[in-house]
């Protein structure tokens, strides 16, 4: 047994945080009125694939580094201290899609060029209501000789519009669910951006007419269980990362501004708060680490522990990045200062594939049906 | 005790009533001369009404669909203060256009330095002949891109503590050396707030309002807003969205059926209820004569996070959907004139109320000590020379 | 409109204040290990029925004072911040159900003699569970000639051990929910005290065997939501009151208690969380003065009021009881302190008679009925 | 990383079992002569033991339905002491009967006027020819009433500063002037502190422990404990029930249908998985040898306020027979053999978790000044020599 991290691990971070402290500005995005647009998102992107980070979770068989979810939590929390805004999220999900659900051929055909940054994935499961679970299927899928004709709609779909293959949730005729491949540029695919508050981040609708596919090979009852662990653990990484960046930058700002003479860190009510906010890091680090590690071991509780997570980090994430704006003072609240950038993805995170209630509501039917 | 408010027959009602029928619409100047501006105030600027008087007034005028003059900082905070410290002049020059909206007024308090600590400020003013020259950098002033006066307070002897040094003054925001930069914040709506630079700006000395030296205790009293509140149940410092409004949005869209959501809106509803009843007692302590005291610290100390309460929970009903700008949460609720009924609005601008007008946390210690008589927080530059304890600091 | 209480009403207050303070000791009770067989429960009762309390809300018909709730208010609460044990609670709501479910015969057989504080009442209408909304019925009455054979058991009755006449909530055959007079001192009634944890009040079971009694004149569905409204906002105005004499007894120590050098009271922890304290009871008062004005003026809101005030003061004294121990220290948490007398009488009104949530249920049950 | 904890086939495991099978109703004496009172110690009272194989004898014993002889105070806080600090005489005379649970102790630490401010404390020892003179009054002293030997901590020199002037001893409880009185607590449940009288208590000089003068480094070293906090999820300072079993009980009866139950119950669940997991972490950091920091702040700052949640719902659960004395929340949860596994007494004692070794307050301070180095709170008594603070303040 150990619970803590590896030196392996502890490089890797460190190399991690070193490069995105160089090539992370969020300098153009701090202009009011900025969106994902204006957030270096491309660039970025070129940047990460230079690292070769799209394929840490591809299997070295599709060019990949074959790493575990615990490598993944040192380099996904790295990026969310930063807020690096680029396509990596939507690609990694739709990674782990194909990876798990596709046929030999589809992976051979699509992963070597996700590894290698030159292919960008997103992974298309809510309605318009935000409902994943179990995955909406308000797209129908029909069947066209080898291929499939899907129509319907799709939202909240993260990196949509630099996707150049979708992954999408559907419904087979005769009510099977199953998930289908679809080129992103094709006449019967409209991506539309929303409007979202999270600027560091490009979400969007997807309509679909007619629009050609092919299926994955997994059943949809195998696929998504799997993956939903995935997306859960992963938003919930980024939470907890971004709840100790708050942290850190607001303790570093309490020590330095001045009020009636002596640094506001000194005054009990926002000392105590800051003790609150390192005992928030402590248990989202913890409660991450673990769900990493379970997935990484495929281990029986793994599905708890992913929920787990997104369940406390999206509370901690949300409370930390709320109180830090309150401690900053008005000027926390601006749009030049980053804290609402924080604030923001701490919001879209803990709203997206299933608010913290929601998944403490799984969590107490996993424990009620082992009890019973 | 009697919780009941004045009735459909109360004389005074009949009589604003009839006003308003006689005068179906009325020029901000037509407002301010038959008193609705400031009915509180003494003639020829108001009626001497009592705080019943006062909320007859707002229900008419609601009810006529008429607004006082949107001029809040002139009517609510300032003006006031030309009526006991103010000149002759001053009165004549700037009253009437104040009240009937026509000059927009702002209030140049804070400063970037500051924070809660406003007696620490860095702007001076400098006798120069017959006119003062102002020199400094103020921060969080609403409507200062729209203002054509600004109520400054400067530094006017750094030989003084820190709250003693201090002069107020009228000062027009046309004035060569004035820039104002406007603050975008969290929400991306238009600018509430604005930066205001002062370089060498010369006006003349007949603008100090008072005497040299008084400028805390004139801007500390016009930071108490002097107007009962009246019920405004608003999340937003009274404006906007209500507790009612909430659970009658969340019937709407069926999010009461969950266990836990329904017990949370009940909450939430019973303290914006018990906030109504504070509220109207404010009212009755004034019209029984009682003077205003530190009560409306424990009532913004109260409402302000009830007011975030509201609008998270709206936003929370949403799901995913609460991030996708402009997305109204409850269909059939529409936004009304005022900005802030705007529930997505209202919500990502809602962290201000607990930081505008005095921090949460300042609104505490001011509770703690001015009404439990708890010791004082040390603060160890405020006998000193200001110069002196800038220096220290530094 | 006048929301301030009259010179009358602070003058009744003040009035009671001097009384008790100089009248009530709860010396016996701080003594490890005492219940409230230690608590000068009768000899206080004495002193109670001298002031004519006894009679307050009874009509003056019957030999009462006819005032109105918020009077009665402005003693009860004064009872509540001494927490005097005394069976005046219990009186209040049997001498409550008397006169507005009785005959004309009945109040005049009763509550005359109430009034003058030589007879007492209890009001059973708990089982065993607590569950009062409707009333339970594990009691059956069975009519024999003129008058009722009574069997069963009711829990939680307050006063039940000195009461002389019980008013008890039973089931009629053919299932006619109707409240009951009954002698105490028959062979049928059996009244075992519980080990009740607010040692300040008085709590019994009660058992029926064919005990004999008489039926109220009023259905259940008149006198129950009447009674309820009244008994809940009795609770609330007790717990109000409770909830400002620890804020105050904690002020007090909050500026005498020195810790390094200068008085606890002087830490933004504690400043702040007695500004709390104040915040809560400003609201506690406020609820409870708006109910007892709407219950006195049958206004249409009554119900709703008070069902608000025994919500929020449950929550109010609960947290605020808790925190006046922590801000004691060690001290506060011992038995020869207040201060957990306040905080078992806050859990005990908070439970009696429906809890916080379930009032904030039937809140927004209310205004629900009203939307729609 | 490896979330396993050391599995059934580990060899250090087999050993351990062995011998408990060998040794099936072991003496405290047997006990302790084997190492398992404090196996982490050297030898010949410990094994020398790493984290991994203390969590191994724990979990042993507690499959063998043995415990480590109950001496806290000593085992867990004080008797390490003496192997650093103690002469070869009092290592002779004390730590055996201390281990095998012959002698009981208590910690006479805390005192009335003190509060947080432990250091602050006015017992006096003074030297008399070849004994200590000791005057005093303690309080908050666990045992005292069953205690063999009290660890004393009394001022020596009035005229250094507060911290400078403390030292400590080692009592018997039988000597002649020490009179103690039990403490009952709300819980009104057997005493679990006293409070201590020391009337010119008389004892040899060679009962100093240490030096003179390093009372305060002792005595703080001694209230961090030392062992490590192996995973002990229970509400009471890790004894007693947990938020598994909580949950576990609200099944049972049905509690968890409420929505707005189930949502509290599974955040509770939530929290003490994951402290669960801060202790294993707290754990491996032991057995990678990281020094122990302030994290025990932290932990007691997170898991005394959880314990408090976890028997307060199951408190409310009950509704109002929950105020009835002994009345047990969850049918077929029948209490163990320690006293806190009764959900009752747990819920009314649980007011003490918060305060005892160290209030929620100062853990907090602890934890910004100590992990995230923020100021200092002030004590201007701090450097003052004692007897002239304490006489500022009278």
């Amino acid at each position: 047994m150990n619970f803590a991290l590896s030196e392996d691990h502890l490089m890797l971070r460190q190399s991690a945080r070193t490069f995105l402290e160089k090539e992370i500005s969020l300098a153009r995005v701090l202009v009011p009125g900025a969106t994902v647009a204006d957030a270096d998102y491309e660039a970025n992107w070129s940047k990460i694939a230079a690292m070769g980070w799209p394929g840490l979770v591809i299997d070295e068989a599709y060019d990949g580094l074959g790493l575990s979810c615990i490598d993944l939590a040192m380099i996904l929390g790295e990026m969310a201290r930063t807020l690096a805004p680029s396509p990596f999220l939507g690609t990694l999900f739709g990674a782990w899609a194909v990876q798990k659900g596709g046929s030999e051929a589809q992976k051979k055909a699509l992963l070597p060029a996700v590894a290698a940054g030159s292919t960008k994935l997103a992974l298309a499961v809510a309605d318009a209501s935000g409902a994943v679970d179990p995955p909406s299927h308000e797209a129908t899928a029909r069947k066209r000789g080898q291929s499939w004709g899907l129509t319907g709609a799709k939202s909240f779909v993260i990196d949509a519009a630099a996707a150049d293959w979708l992954v999408v949730a559907a419904q087979e005729e005769g009510g099977n669910r199953a998930f289908f491949l679809l080129e992103a540029n094709q006449p019967g695919v409209q991506v539309d951006l929303l409007p979202w508050r999270d600027v560091t981040r490009q979400v969007a609708d997807v309509r679909l007419k007619d629009a050609v596919g092919e299926r994955l090979a997994a059943d949809d009852a195998t696929l998504w269980p799997w993956l939903r662990d995935r997306v859960l653990f992963a938003l919930a990484t980024e939470s907890a990362a971004g709840t100790q960046r708050v942290m850190e930058m607001t303790v570093d700002y309490a020590k330095e501004r001045m009020a009636f003479g002596r640094p506001i860190g000194s005054y009990q009510a926002i000392k105590h708060s800051l003790a609150d906010m390192l005992g928030q890091v402590e248990c989202s680090n913890a409660a991450t680490l673990y769900a990493a590690w379970a997935l990484s071991e495929n281990h029986a509780r793994g599905s708890l522990a992913a929920a787990m997570a997104k369940a406390y980090t999206s509370d901690a994430y949300m409370a930390v990045s709320q109180r830090s704006i309150q401690i900053f003072g008005a000027i926390g609240f601006t749009w030049e200062m980053v804290n609402h950038l924080y604030f923001k993805r701490a919001r879209a995170n803990a709203e997206l594939f299933g608010s913290a209630r929601a998944q403490r509501a799984r969590v107490i039917d996993m424990v009620e049906r082992k009890a019973a | 005790m009697d919780f009941e408010l004045p009735g459909e027959d109360h004389p005074k009602r009949q009589e604003i009533r009839a006003w308003f029928e006689a005068n179906p619409h009325p020029s901000g100047l037509a407002l301010a001369q038959a008193g609705f501006a400031v009915p509180h105030w003494p003639r020829p600027w108001g009626l001497e009404a009592d705080a019943e008087l006062q909320l007859i007034i707002d229900q008419e005028m609601k009810r006529a669909g008429v607004h006082v003059p949107r001029n809040p900082v002139a009517i609510n905070n300032c003006a006031q203060s030309l009526l006991t410290h103010g000149t002759e002049a001053q009165r004549q020059h700037f009253l009437w256009p104040a009240l009937s909206g026509e000059h927009t007024w702002c209030m140049l308090f804070s400063e970037p330095s500051g924070g809660s600590d406003l007696g620490n400020l860095r702007t001076v003013a400098r006798l120069d002949g017959d006119h003062y020259v102002i020199k400094g950098h103020k921060i969080w002033t609403s409507l200062a891109h729209k203002a054509k006066v600004g109520v400054l307070v400067a530094r006017t002897d750094p030989d003084q503590p820190k709250h003693k040094g201090l002069s107020e003054f009228l000062v027009d925001m046309d004035t060569p050396g004035i820039r104002v930069r406007p603050i975008i914040d969290m929400s991306a709506h238009e600018n509430e707030y604005n930066e205001v630079f002062l370089e060498d700006v010369r006006i003349p000395a007949d603008r100090l309002l008072g005497k040299e030296g008084e400028g805390w205790a004139l801007c500390t009293t016009q930071l108490q807003t002097e107007r009962v509140a009246l019920s405004r149940p608003g999340a937003i410092w009274g404006h906007g969205p209500s507790a009612r409004e909430l659970v009658e949005g969340l019937a709407e869209i069926r999010a009461l059926a969950d266990g836990a959501i329904r017990d949370e809106a009940a909450q939430i509803f019973v303290e914006g209820e018990i906030l109504r009843l504070l509220a109207c007692r404010a009212l009755s302590d004034r019209m029984n004569a009682k003077a205003p005291g530190p009560e409306g610290a424990i009532h913004k100390m109260l409402a302000a996070p009830h007011g975030q309460r509201v609008v998270d929970l709206a936003k929370r009903s949403q799901g995913a959907r609460g991030m996708i700008a402009g997305e109204k949460p409850f269909p059939s609720q529409l936004a009304g004139d005022d900005p802030y009924d705007d529930w997505d609005y209202a919500f990502w601008f809602s962290q201000a109320v607990t930081l505008g007008v005095g921090t949460q946390e300042v609104l505490k210690n001011v509770v703690a000590e001015r009404m439990l008589g708890l010791p004082r927080e040390l603060d160890p530059t405020a006998r000193l020379p200001w110069a002196e304890a800038r220096r220290k600091q530094a």
